[in-house]
Formats: C-alpha cells, structure tokens, sequence
C-alpha cells in the first residue's frame, strides 16, 4: 500500500442515551483507486460506518471516538463548511433505495447539475454538456431528454444508474455505495455493476461497496472487511480473506450460501398429483379512474398449467413482475381468478360450495415472505399459531400449539410472547408452525428467507426440509434467489412476465439452462462456489446454447416444448 | 390535461348532489318555520296559510327539492324569507367579508408558520425546535374567540387603541378598513400559525430523514439550499393541501371569530338565517360553503403537480 | 375595578379618534342594531322596519302618545250607522314624494293593494272578516276627498288598528309599485323620503320639502311633523359596543335602541343623553292552562307566588321598572292600582300551595330563546325560583322560530315570552282571551272574562271600559292564565347636542323636530 | 408508562388534563355554591374572599360553575369521540374491507360531509333536532364521523396488504370474523391518536358552539356559553371574559400535549429518534 487515500482508525459510533457502540473501533485504510467490500449482516454497523465518512450520520448517531483521514485531512475535525467542500467534490455517495434517494421534485438536470454549479462553477451549457457524457456513458437511452425529466419517469435500474452517474459526475476520489443493487433484480443489478465498476476504472475513483452480498463482493472488490454487530471480524484481500476464510464468522458466513445440496431429483410420480393447474389466468382489476368507466383489467398471469406430486418441491422463479407470487395467492383464493382450472387431489375448486372450498383450502397454507408483516402485532404467539384451529378444546388446542412450536424448534418460552419480542427467523418459524399445525398437504412459501439474513436463511431452509421429510406434505416454493432455488427444489419453473419460459427437474435446468432468459438470469448471479477446501468467486458458466430453433421473446407467444424428462422450453409453435 | 381536469370536474359532481340533498334536507327537518317567525305573534292561522302557500312551503318535498335545485343550476339561489333580498349576491357580499379576514390572517400566518416549522424540523429536538413547539402547541390550544375577546379587552377596552367590533369595507375607506380588520386578523393568525407550522414540521421531519437528503448533502451542499431547495417542495406539498382545506372550511368555519367581531361575514349570516328559519339563505351558504370547499380542494389538486410531479394530470 | 377600566378606556376610545367620525352638518345619524327587513310597511317588518317607514309613510289616522287615535291624512273622521260607516275627509293639498297631490283614489287604490292577498300583509285578516275583527264591507269614495269605509259592525278598535305602528294602512302612491305590480319602494307622504337603501349598511332618509304638514300639536305620529335635518343616515351598527363607541365619538347622533344595561354605562359621559321610556309591550310567563300539571289552579298560583317579578325585572331591565303583572300597560291611562293586584312572592306558600295540590315532581319545561336577551333572561331567573320552589323544572332554550312556532300551536307548558306593543289594553286582553281549541294563542279561556271583553270591545264610554278591565284584571288575578312580569323600557340615547328627541310608549321614536345643535 | 411520563410534554399535558378531570370532579361532587342559583341582588360581583372568581349577570358564582362546566364539557367531548369513534370505525372498516361499490358509496357520502365546516354541520344538525347535551353530542359526532371514516379506511386498506391478514383468509376465515379479530384491533394504535386529538377538537367545538348560543343549553354552565355571557358584561365585569376561556385553553393545552406525546410513543416512525 502506497499512500492511503482514506483511512478510519478506531471508529466507535453510538447512540445518544445508550452506552453501547454501534460501531466499535474499526480501522481501515484504502488506497486510491481501490475498491473495498464492507460485508456484514444487518446490525453489523456497516451503514453507520459508510455515513460517519461524510459526517451524515442519521439523527442520535454520535461519533464516539475515532479519526478518518482523507487525503491527510482528518474529516472529523472539519468545520462544516470545509467539509462541505470534501463532500461530492471528494467523495461521492449512493445509497440503497433508488426510489427515495432521488428528489421526485426536481429533474434529472437539476439534481446532476447542482454538484458541477456548486463545486466547479460551470455554466448551463457545461453543465449540460457533462451530464449527458456521464449518462451516455451509464448507457442512458437520449441522455439529453433524460435530463428534463422527473426520477419518477424511469425505473428503478435507470434511478440507480443516475444516481451513480451524479455522484461520478464530479470525478471524486472515493465513491462510497451503500447497497447501490440491493433493490434490483439480478440482470439490472449486474448491468449496474457492471457500469459502475468501469466508471469508477475510468476515472481512477475507489470505491467503498457496503453489502450483504458476499458474491458481489468477491465480483466487484480486490479487498473485503467482514463486520459483525459493530466488531471488525477480519479484513484483507478477497483472496484469501473471503475465498479461504480461516475466521469462523466468515466461514459460517460462507457455508450458509445456498446451494445444491447432493444430488436428489425426486422420483418420476405416477400417482395422479396432489395439485393440477390447468390454463391458469389471473387479472388485476385496473384502478378506477373516471367516474364510469373501470379500464380493463390488467392480466398477470397468461394461463399457467402445473402439477405437483405429493411431498414434492416445486420452485417458482423469476424476477419481480413476472406473476410468482400471483400463482401463489390464486391457488390461496387471495388472487383474482380469471380464467382455467385448479384441482387439488382431483377434486376441481370451481365445483365445490363454499364450504367445501373453506375446508379444502384449509389443506392448503401459505409461509409468506415478510415475517413482520405476516403476524398479527397484537397477538401472542399461542393464538397465532392456533388461529386456524377450529373445533377443538382449550387443551387440545394448547397440545397442538405446543407440538407445533416444538416441531419448528421454537420451545414453551415462545407461546406466550408478542410478535415484536421475536428475532426475524423465530417469526419465520412461527409463521411455518401456524401453517403446519393445519396439517395441510400443501405449503405455499412465497420468498420465506429473502427477508433474512444469510446464516439465518440457512437455518430456515433446512427447517422447512426437514418439515417435509417428517410430514410429508408439498411445496411450491416462491422466490427470486436461484441458489435458494437450487438448495431446496425438485422440480424448477422460470416464470417472465406471466408466463412459464422454461421448466424441468432441478439439475436439468441448472445444468442444462435452455430458455435465453433463463440463461441470462443464470449469467447474471456472482456466486461463491465451493472450491475444494476453499472457495472459488464468480459466474455460473453455463453450457454451450442448444441449437433449438424458435426459441423467442416471451411476447410473442409460443408454446412449452418438451426436451427431455420432463424438461420444457418455451419456443416457437412449430 | 384537459381530459383529466375535465374528469376531475366531473368527480365533484356526486359530491356536490349528495351535498345538495343534505343541506336540503337537513333545512326540512328542522322544527319551527320561517312564516312564524315573519309574521310574529299577531297573525291568525288563515295568514299564515296563505303567506305559506305563496312562498311554496306547502309543496311536497321532492317538489321543492327539484324546484330549488333547478333554480340554483341557473344560478339562483332564491331570495332571502326575511329579508327579500337575492340569496346569491346577499352571501358574495358576506364571503367577501370572509374572504379579506381568512386570507389576511392565513397570508400572515404561512409566512410565519412555513419558515417556524422548517427551523423547527431541521433542529429537531434542540432547544430551538422545543421553544418553538412548545408555544405552538400552546397557540393551537388557545381558542381563537377567547384571542379575540382578551384582544377586545386589551386594545378596545383597556388602551382603546382599536376598534374592537364592526367593520368598515375596505372599498369604502381603506385605511380605516384596515384598523378593522387588525384584531379579527390577528386573533385568526395565532391558531392557524399553530396549525400550520406544525403540519410544515412534521412534514419537514419526514422529507429530512429521506435518502435524498442525505444524498443532497453528500453532494456538498449547505444547509441553505438543502432546505428550500430540495427539502422544501416536498415537505410543502401536503401542507398545501392542508392549507386548502383550512381555507375551504374557515370560509365557513370563522363564525366564531365573525360573532366576537360582529363582522358582516357569511358564517353570521348562516348562524343569523338558521336563527330566522330562513331556508334560502341556510341553504345557499352551507351549499356555498362546501362548494367553495370542494373547488378549493379542486385547485390544490390541480396545484399539487406543481410541487410533486410524480402527481401526474 | 370595572369602572375604572371601562371609562378610562371610554375616553380614550373617544380621543384616539378611530371610532366612526362624524357625519356632515345636516345629516342625523341614527345606529340601528340591524338591518330593515323591507320597505313593505306591515309586510315583512321588525320594530327597526317599523321606525324607519313611520318617517316615510302616514295613514287616514296616526296614533298620539296617549295611544288616542288622531286623524293624520283625513282632516277629520265621521262615524254613521251606529259606528259601522267611517267617513274620511281628506286634507287637501297633501303631496306624495313623487309630487302627486294625495287624492280618495289613491286611499282606494292603497287599500285594494294592502288587501290583495299577494301582497301578505300581515294585518289583513282584521278587516276582511277571517279573523276575530271586522269585515271591511266596501270602501268608496263619494268625492276626491271623501273616503267611506262600511264595516259589518260596531268596533271600538277600527281606528286604532288603521293607526297601528306595526302594520298601518299605509297610504301609497300608486308609483310605489311597478306595471306588473313588483314592490318598488314606499312612495309616501311622510316629512322624509326614502333615500339610498345599502343593505346591511345604511338606509338614507331625504328631506321632503313638499310636505304640508298639519298644525294640531305634535304628539305620537300624529300632529305636525317638521324635518329640521335634510338627511337622516340608519347606520347597521349591529353591535352594542361599537355603537356606544360610536356614539360617544360623534360618529352616531342617536341609538334608538340600547340594552337597559348600556343605558346604564352610557350615563355617565356628559356629552350624552340616556332617554329611558317605559312601553306597551309587555313581557310574560306564558302558562299552558291545559297541560295536566298546570290545569290546576293551584300550581298555577304556585308558579305565581314561585317567582320574584322584582328579581327579575331588575336583571332584566336594571331596576328601571316595577313589575306589571296586569295587561294594561303601566303607561296607559287605564292602569290603576286594581292592576297592582297578584300572588306575592313567597316560595314557602308555592310549596304548600303543591303540596295542597299534591304535584308529585311532574316535569315542567320552560321554553325560552336567546334571540331576545330578555326573554332569556327572565327564563333563567323563572327556571331557578321554580326549583327553588320545589318544582321539577327544566329550562328548554329553542331558537326563536320554534318557540314561535309553539305558542302558534300551544305546545308548551311554560313559555317566557313577550306580547308587543297594542295600542288598546282590549286589544292585548283580546290576544288573552279565547278558546284554545278555536285558538291556540289564547291563554286564558273563560266565559266571565270572554263576557268582560265584549264590553270593553264594544263599548265607547271609558268608564264603563276601565270598570271591565278593573273587574278583567281581579278576575286574572285569581285564574292566573298567565304571570304579567313587566312592560318593557326602552332606553336610548343621544348625543347632548340633538334636541328635540323623544320616544313614546309604541316605541317607534320620530325624527322630525329632531335637530343638532351647534355643528 | 413510566416511559410514556418521562417526557417533559406528556407530564406537563399530564398535569394540565388532570386539572380539569379534577374540576369535573369536584364539579361532580360538590360545589362552593349552588351553580345554578341566581342571586340577583349580588350580581356582577369582582372576585373576592366570598366568590373566589366574581358571579356573573345573575348573580351566580362563577367558580362553581367553572367546575360544573368542566364536567359538562368532559362529558360531551368523550361521548362525542365515543360516538364518532364508533360509527366511524364501524363505516370505515367495513367500507375498507369489502371495497367495490359500497366503498365508492361510503367514500362520497363522507367527502359529501367533509366539505362542510364540521362547526356548520354541528350547527346545521342542531338546528334540526334541537339544542340538548345528547344532540351536541350527536351533532359534533357526527361532523367527526368522516374523519374517523377515513383513518380508519386508510389503516383498513393499508393492514389488508399486510400478509396477516392474508394468513388469516388462508386459515379459511371468513371476512367479520377477519375484520374484528385482525383488522379493528390493528386500527386501534391511529384511533387512539386520533381520538386524542378530537377529544380536544371536540371540546373546542363544544365551547364554540356554547358560545354561538347553540350548544348544550342553559342552565347547565358551560365554558364556552359562560364567555358569551361575559361578552356581553366585557366592560363591567372583564373577570368574566378571562376565567372561562383559561380554562378551555388549559384543558386543551393538556389534550394537545398528551397527543403529542402519545403520537410520539405509538407511532413508531417518529418514535425512532
């Protein structure tokens, strides 16, 4: 290390009122035109860290101790307004969520603009002119137009690559990104990266990654810190730091990744499945917007068909908008059927009265995505997890509650407490013991570890496979994360846009990836592989492309096409 | 544009009919009638009769509901059972009074409240913002009439320094028009500072703990412009229809303070007409009011996008 | 402490000059607490209405301060037909505003206009018949100056109900109506003419220099009328404090209607007069003699001997009156003391007076408004000496219509209310008196009394009148169909310089012979 | 709790309120003097040893009836806020949850109501069915309904995208059943502010409709139509302008600061300093 641009001795942050530190004593040094990762699990302090930089400290955040030097100059002895000059000119910032990290009031001109105004003195016309360079150079579609134009005009993708031109724009030294791709969906988050670290090359900028993200980590930096609960656990280039972790935390980290876990494909099911879906069509009515006329109603879901075997597995990926989670909630009635037919154990729902349909669905439960969001705040758990009970005694339905939480490892200490005393993955557990103790033959589990972190998601994946080895019942199992995906599924469908791209047992579709999105999806994902008695970084390679002809866009149609053993892609009709 | 404002428009309407039926009704039910009260204690039934036939009290409801209904798409609102005069130009007259008060005072008191609440926002929790909020919560505890009325004490009573009651049209005599309006105005200010800087100020904490902020000041920017600049035009943007709706609803709603005042203001003339039974006048101010109420929250509506261009036409 | 405050606070009001400054030379200014309700004269009308037209409009007769009748337009009245045929001689030479000369036809026309049953005039049902008055037969007119009324019967009160201030038989030019027979403005003959009308803020009396005005004395409405100003200004000055403000500071020259309690604040600046002046109206508890409760005598004397009239009256009227507890006006000379003549006040005799009548704590509503303070006033006081009575008693403030309203029908139990100024104490006694179920207003149903009233209705002799209202008055006392508490005052006040004002006991002040001194 | 009373604005609005729980109590209990009893021969009478706080027109001692009214005034804002709470949350939830046409319905009819002055439709309604407690109450209840209404039906719309709610439909239960476990429940931390809040509007409102003459009648004393009252003596006896409105401002100085507080402690995005 030559000259450090940045560097953090000591760093303790706390809050006002309490004796406790966020952040507790971190030193760190980079130097100029070097990218660091800062990894960690919520509440590992790494946010605070990435804005103590800049002295932008959320309200009750007290710097406790420590100096960070930049460039020699201790920020923390700065007056404001020297430091001002630091902030943007020096260092540039971005920020997680592209939603709000953008002034929806004022256009893009103007928020790109006012950093070159204030720190370079330009006029209009420079000013414009360097916007447009930086945008066109963040592969902005008619950089110039986009400049008149409001944040709430472009998606989130666009958003983040906006913000990350701005903060480039004044060619600082140090870019600082707080979780710049969390928000997006894997493909746009790799074509920000991707942009981002060029930039940061090109303009000789370091850059400061903070994320949970350990595969990004080990693509994008040279160097890593690992945080946990404010404690700096270790810290050092990727390789070995990251890639062969002597540190347990960081292993630990490591071995929670999902990932393939032996090879297990479940058996070829001749017994008639439990759940058949047949042309499955679901529209949303489209919001009211003249006093009469109700617009038509905007479709989702393009007439899906599935079946599923009992104690199977079957995970629905995609990325947002592609309509998983809606297949999900209309198998649950939760979600307006439009059109085609579900049947569970043969029996068709249409046909049933209500009642019947109340007592099937029972069979039927759903693990939902937010665990805070998913239990009533009010209730304690015993009634939570015994709501659905119906007909039973006051014992038995304490016999059962208990069974349940035992089953999910929770012990007696947990019936009687609120939701909000409970940690992230205790309330997953309670929101799968809720679901378990119906005794239902199908758990629909709609991305129940993508709020979590990642050792946590790992302990929870491994409940729910064990739930399954003991009670035999079926998942269709919702979410984004293909490692997750890969970990848990026998059987995979890739969902765009409503409709069904490409399905096919698990390794089949892993290994043999057909469909040009799934491809892509696949590309996209930075995974850390196990790699002997180490680790190895980087992307799936993916097999040469099968030569299949019309093999198209999603939008114009098509039809599933078998390959082989069950796998189908969408192509062309022949 | 035009399409949305047109639609827009023709939301209200609904509104506006279920207002009519209301105000309609409402009148209908109300014991007492108005011929008693114009013919006094020195009529016979067979007068009364007749003079109840002639103003159409006699009709069945719906009827007169239709009739007046028809009337007042043409624009007439009728004329004044007691007075004779035209209800339409009778309350404009009165709004007008109205009008001068609610928008001195709130004129005045956004130019206070706006800059208090973002002073108070931006310190929060420091002394400033608790000097600040601690007297705004005292201002909006302090009912306006009772201002209104330690103000009389004070300035007419006490010092005689004001004229404390009545009220001289500006058009007639501008300066003493003015004197007029001091103590109306004034007792008006408090409370609606109160109200209004808290609201700016609540906003303000919400649109201060936003990334963009954060993100406006990691471009290096002062305090100054992070606060108008970007701060500003979107913490305003729900006050400003919140503004809207304090308006729409003291234009109506400063009864209290046209009492203490006794100024010629259409919230009295709505109190006095209910007071005489005058089912014209009562119908055509609560009417009055809740239209005015509803275009005011028309034309904030139509405003917001100027502030927040995610609200789209 | 108040005093102090109120008239260093007076003075300054006064000196810092930010009240209303006076008006031109010439102009009286007169504060009224409230806009008129039309120029209609008997139409749509309140005691403001009433005092502004009574400058502008005369009829055949007019009223004298001793409630006597005097002929005003007619030179003189001649009765024929045992007091069923009114003959009137007009003056001649008589001008209206619009400049015509006062012609027979014109009374004609005045009264086909009055009696046309659109125009809702308030005082028709006494002349055609469907009421309890007479039924006017015809009216001619032999000659341009000769007008003939004939009447069905014999009424002892013809006249003064055609010279009642409330709703005169106004005589009109015809021009005071358009073509199409739309109300214009009065077009009259008093000694001011109607001027610039702003509503809610002023009305403006002119000058009529083509009055010809009578040489009897002037007394009431009736005699000469002089106008010594060129314009009269009816300020809208609804609030009482403003007006006093405005009075002192000059900006007023005359408020013709204070609460008693302003009167007495104003008192005491030198540069103002306070006129107190006691009135015909006369302000009750009504009793709704066929409520099961008060049916009884008993607990109607009970109520009686309940309530201080003194109490009251001073609350009400700061002391500036005794009790009256008789219809006949304390100012009319027919009060004498039989009319002193009621239950005293003394709650140990109401409690025994219940127990004798053995009233079990039935609930007794007083219904009361807030429109009139006094009303109010009285209400609250009643309301407390009832409980303290030992009544169940309970205080019911409506708005004015409703209470209205309520005596129209009879709904109520106790009512605090008021009856205006009538002219003849028969007139009042006539309101009284009546089968409920023919009536609901009467209150008081009896066929001695109904018998009594004839005789004063249809006689001419006066003593034989005061003797029936004497024995009315006896007879009341011990029936007690309603408690008389006071007859109202009116206080005004004027600046020191306006002389020649004066009110009389109709209430209606005039304003010619009204002048202003030394400005 | 002891939290909740650790902040200066929530002890401060703590004491204030409790003045005037204690007045209503004492106004309850017993006073110096009979409230209602007139004394016209000691009326208009400065404050004194005798008359702590002066008596009024009629005479009757103005301290007994502040405390009167304070129970007077008491009663009606909670029961106001009891009324409007009620229907509103009744209208609100269920408008909320079912949506659809009876949303559309419920959602004009309140902005219907909203685009009056709630003081004038106060007003208007107790023209109509007469000046009583119960019809302030009722009037002012219903003026307030809409906005219960609303937050109600917001909260309502917000909780039915929370995944307990869905949990709870996937557990096979049906929409009341739905609605009075979960969702009323859930509405009750912004029904709590919110009622905080029109308990002290209510109260305002009461006293200005007392002081227009038209809210709960005589002879019972209230703040507001005890100034009126005074008003109308504001130059010989000022005393009784300046009592009763002291009271009004100290009893919503202490509602408006408990809200604040209360707002602070239970809405937990400005609870997050």
């Amino acid at each position: 290390m030559t000259r450090s641009l940045l560097s953090i001795e000591d760093l303790r942050i706390g809050f006002a009122g309490s004796e406790r530190l966020a952040v507790k004593g971190i030193d760190l040094a980079m130097a100029p035109g070097e990218r660091l990762g800062v990894v960690g699990e919520s509440g590992s302090g790494k946010t605070l860290l990435a804005r103590a930089i800049l002295g932008l400290l959320p309200p009750g955040a007290q710097r406790r101790a420590g100096r960070i030097l930049f460039d020699g100059q201790d920020l923390t002895d700065l007056s404001p307004a020297t430091l001002r000059h630091v902030r943007g000119r020096r260092i540039g910032m971005v920020f997680q969520e592209p939603m709000v990290s953008l002034n929806p009031a004022l256009t893009i001109g103007r928020q790109l603009g006012e950093g070159l105004i204030l720190h370079e003195g330009l006029s209009a016309a420079e000013v414009r002119r360097r916007s447009v360079e930086m945008l066109d150079a963040f592969r902005m579609v008619d950089a110039a137009n986009c400049l008149d134009k409001y944040p709430h005009e472009f998606s989130g993708g666009m958003r983040q690559r906006i913000m990350i031109a701005s903060a480039l724009l004044l060619r600082p030294a140090l870019l600082i990104a707080d979780e710049p791709t969390t928000a997006l969906d894997v493909i746009v988050q790799k074509q920000v990266l991707d942009l981002t670290l060029a930039a940061c090359r090109d303009l000789g900028t370091a850059l400061l990654l903070i994320t949970h993200d350990l595969g990004v980590v080990a693509d994008c930096c040279e160097r890593v810190l690992v945080m946990r609960h404010g404690d700096p656990v270790t810290q050092g280039p990727v390789d070995p730091v990251l890639l062969r972790p002597s540190d347990p935390y960081t292993r630990q980290l490591l071995h929670s990744l999902p990932r393939r876990q032996g090879v297990e494909t479940a058996p070829a099911a001749p017994a008639p499945p439990l759940l058949s879906i047949k042309d499955l069509r679901v529209a949303y009515p489209a919001r009211r917007r003249g006093l009469f006329r109700r617009p038509p109603a905007r479709p989702v879901l393009h007439g899906i068909d599935l079946s599923l075997a009992r104690g199977e597995t079957l995970a629905l990926v995609g990325e947002s908008g592609s309509g998983k989670t809606t297949l999900g909630r209309a198998l649950l009635g939760l979600a307006p059927v439009a059109g085609g037919r579900v049947s569970l154990d043969g029996q068709d729902i249409a046909t049933l009265s209500a009642p019947e349909r109340r007592a099937l669905a029972r069979r039927v439960q759903m693990v939902f995505q937010d665990p805070f969001s998913s239990l009533d705040p009010r209730w304690r758990i015993a009634r939570i997890v015994g709501e659905g009970l119906t007909g039973v005694t006051a014992a038995e339905r304490a016999t059962r509650v208990a069974a349940a939480l035992s089953d999910v490892g929770l012990g007696d200490g947990f019936a009687d407490r609120f939701p909000h005393e409970l940690s992230g993955g205790q309330r997953q557990r309670v929101a799968i013991a809720r679901a378990i103790i119906m005794k239902p033959d199908l758990i629909v589990a709609d991305e129940p570890v993508s709020a979590l972190d990642v050792t946590v998601q790992a302990q929870i994946l491994s409940l729910l496979k064990d739930l399954q080895r003991r009670h035999g019942f079926s998942y269709l199992f919702i979410s984004h994360h293909l490692g997750v995906v890969e970990q848990v599924a026998d059987r995979v469908m890739v969902l765009y846009r409503g409709h069904v791209v490409e399905e096919g047992a698990r390794d089949d579709l892993f290994d043999r990836p057909t469909h040009p999105y799934t491809r892509r999806l696949m590309a996209a994902v930075p995974e850390i592989l196990p790699d002997g008695d180490g680790f190895r970084a980087g992307h799936r390679p993916l097999p040469a492309p099968v030569p299949l002809p019309g093999l198209t866009p999603v939008e114009q149609g098509g039809v599933l096409t078998l390959l082989q053993g069950g796998h189908r892609v969408r192509c062309a009709a022949p | 544009m035009g399409a949305y404002l047109l639609r827009r428009c023709l939301m209200t309407l609904p509104t506006l009919l279920i207002v009519a039926v209301i105000v309609f009704l409402l009148m209908r039910l109300v014991p007492g009638d108005p011929v008693s009260v114009m013919v006094g204690d020195m009529a016979d039934p067979a007068t009364i009769a007749a003079i109840t036939r002639n103003l159409g009290l006699d009709q069945p409801l719906p009827v007169q509901f239709l009739h007046w209904l028809g009337n007042i798409l043409t624009g007439d609102f009728g004329t004044s059972i007691t007075t004779g005069e035209a209800v339409l130009p009778a309350m404009l007259h009165r709004l007008g009074v109205t009008a001068q008060i609610v928008l001195i005072s709130m004129t005045l008191a956004m130019l206070i409240a706006v800059p208090a609440g973002m002073l108070a926002a931006w310190r929060q929790n420091k002394g400033t913002d608790m000097v600040i909020t601690g007297l705004l919560v005292l201002f909006i505890s302090v009912p306006s009439f009772w201002v209104g009325l330690l103000l009389i004490l004070l300035f007419g009573v006490e010092l005689g320094w004001l004229p404390t009651v009545g009220y001289v049209a500006i058009t007639d005599d501008p300066l003493r028009g003015l004197l007029y309006l001091i103590l109306p105005c004034a007792s008006l200010v408090l409370v609606e500072m109160g109200v209004v800087a808290r609201m700016m100020r609540s906003g303000m904490i919400d649109v201060l703990r936003l990334d963009y902020i954060t993100h406006a000041r990691a471009k290096g920017l002062a305090e100054g412009p992070v606060l108008w600049r970007h701060a500003f035009p979107n913490a305003f943007a729900p006050t400003l229809t919140f503004i809207g709706l304090l308006l729409g609803s003291l234009l109506g709603g400063a009864v209290v303070i046209e009492t203490v005042f006794t100024l010629p203001g259409l919230g009295r003339f709505l109190v006095d007409a209910i007071e005489a039974r005058d089912y014209p006048v009562i119908q055509g101010c609560l009417l009055l009011v809740a239209m005015i109420r509803i275009l005011v929250n028309l034309a904030v509506d139509l405003a917001y996008p100027l502030l927040d261009p995610r609200v789209q036409l | 402490m108040s005093r102090g405050w109120t008239r260093g606070a007076w003075a300054l009001a006064a000196l810092a000059g930010m009240v209303p400054v006076a008006a031109a030379s010439g102009t009286l200014t007169v504060a009224l607490n409230a806009d008129i309700r039309s120029t209609e004269p008997g139409v749509n009308r309140d005691t403001n209405s009433d005092m502004v037209l009574a400058q502008v409009v005369e009829g055949l007769v007019a009223t004298r301060a001793d409630l006597s009748v005097a002929p005003m337009l007619a030179d003189r009245v001649d009765m024929a037909d045992e007091g069923r045929t009114y003959i009137f001689h007009l003056r001649d030479g008589v001008r209206f505003h619009d400049g015509r000369v006062l012609r027979a036809g014109d009374v004609r026309w005045s009264w086909d206009h009055w009696m046309d049953p659109a125009r809702n005039w308030t005082c028709r049902s006494f002349y055609d018949g469907t009421g309890r008055g007479v039924k006017v037969l015809s009216v001619d007119t032999p000659d341009d100056l000769t007008v003939r009324f004939t009447l069905d019967r014999p009424s002892a009160v013809f006249l003064a109900q055609m010279a009642s201030t409330q709703c005169p038989l106004a005589i009109l030019s015809p021009s005071s109506v358009g073509a199409d027979g739309h109300w214009i403005a009065p077009i009259g003959t008093g000694p001011f003419r109607l001027g610039e009308w702003r509503r809610g803020q002023y009305v403006m009396l002119d000058r009529f220099d083509g009055y010809s005005t009578r040489s009897d004395e002037a007394s009431g409405l009736a005699g000469a009328k002089q106008a010594l100003v060129g314009q009269v200004k009816f300020l809208i000055v609804p609030d009482v404090t403003t007006s006093q403000t405005a009075l002192l500071s000059g900006g007023v020259d005359i408020i013709p209607a204070l609460p008693a309690a302003a009167g007495q604040d104003l008192k005491r600046f030198s540069g103002v007069r306070v006129h107190e002046q006691e009135l015909l109206s006369w302000t009750v508890l009504l009793l709704q003699s066929d409520d099961p409760v008060l049916s009884d005598v008993r607990i109607r004397r009970a109520v009686a001997h309940a309530i201080d009239r003194d109490g009251i009256a001073m609350v009400a009227t700061n002391r500036l009156v005794t009790p009256n507890p008789s219809a006949v006006p304390r100012v009319a000379p027919q009060h004498g003391p039989a009319h002193d003549e009621w239950p005293t006040y003394d709650p140990e005799k109401a409690r025994a007076l219940l127990r004798e009548a053995g009233y079990a704590g039935q609930r007794i509503v007083v219904q009361t408004n807030r429109r009139f303070p006094n009303m109010f006033d009285n209400a609250v006081l009643i309301h407390a000496y009832l409980r303290d009575a030992g009544f169940n008693a309970d205080l019911a403030v409506l708005d004015w219509a409703s209470q209205l309203s309520n005596y129209q029908k009879g709904r109520y139990q106790l009512s605090s209310f008021s009856y205006s100024a009538r002219f003849d104490p028969a007139l009042t006694y006539d309101a009284l008196i009546g089968d409920r179920a023919k009536r609901a207003t009467a209150q008081w149903y009896s066929a001695q009394a109904a018998a009594l009233l004839d005789r004063a209705n249809r006689s001419a002799d006066e003593v034989e009148r005061q003797a029936a209202f004497d024995a009315l008055h006896h007879q009341m006392a011990a029936d007690v169909p309603i408690i008389g508490l006071y007859n109202g005052v009116a206080v005004a006040a004027t600046r020191a310089n306006v002389t020649g004002f004066h009110n009389w006991a109709a209430n209606l002040p005039v304003l010619w012979g009204v002048a202003k001194e030394g400005e | 709790m002891t939290r909740f009373l650790s902040r200066p604005n929530a002890a401060l609005g703590l004491i204030f309120f409790s003045f005037m729980l204690l007045a209503a109590a004492w106004g309850l209990l017993a006073t110096p003097y009979d409230p209602l009893r007139p004394d016209v021969w000691a009326r208009l009478q400065a404050p004194s040893a005798l008359h702590w706080l002066g008596t009024d027109g009629f005479g009757r001692d103005v301290f007994s009836r502040l405390l009167v009214a304070a129970w007077v005034s008491a009663g009606v804002s909670m029961a106001t806020v009891a009324l409007s709470v009620t229907l509103g949350t009744a209208i609100g939830a269920v408008a909320g949850y079912l949506g659809g046409r009876v949303d559309d319905g419920v959602t004009v009819l309140m902005d219907a109501l909203m685009s009056f002055p709630a003081i004038l439709l106060a007003l208007g309604i107790l023209a109509a069915i007469g000046p009583s407690p119960g019809g302030v109450v009722l009037a002012l209840g219903l003026a307030y309904t809409p906005s219960v209404v609303r937050v109600v039906r917001g909260s309502v719309l917000s909780l039915k995208e929370r995944e307990f709610i869905d949990a709870a439909r996937v557990l096979g239960h049906g929409p009341l059943r739905t609605l009075l476990t979960h969702v009323i429940p859930n509405c009750l931390t912004p029904l709590t502010v919110l009622a905080t809040a029109m308990f002290g509007n209510a109260l305002l409102s009461e006293s200005a409709l007392s002081f227009l003459g038209a809210g709960v009648p005589p002879p019972a004393p209230t703040w507001g139509g005890m100034l009126a009252e005074g008003r109308q003596h504001v130059q010989a006896a000022p005393w009784l302008c300046i009592f009763p409105g002291l009271a009004i401002s100290m009893a919503l100085l202490g509602i408006n600061l408990l809200g604040d507080a209360l707002r602070d402690l239970l809405d937990p995005r400005m609870n997050k300093l």
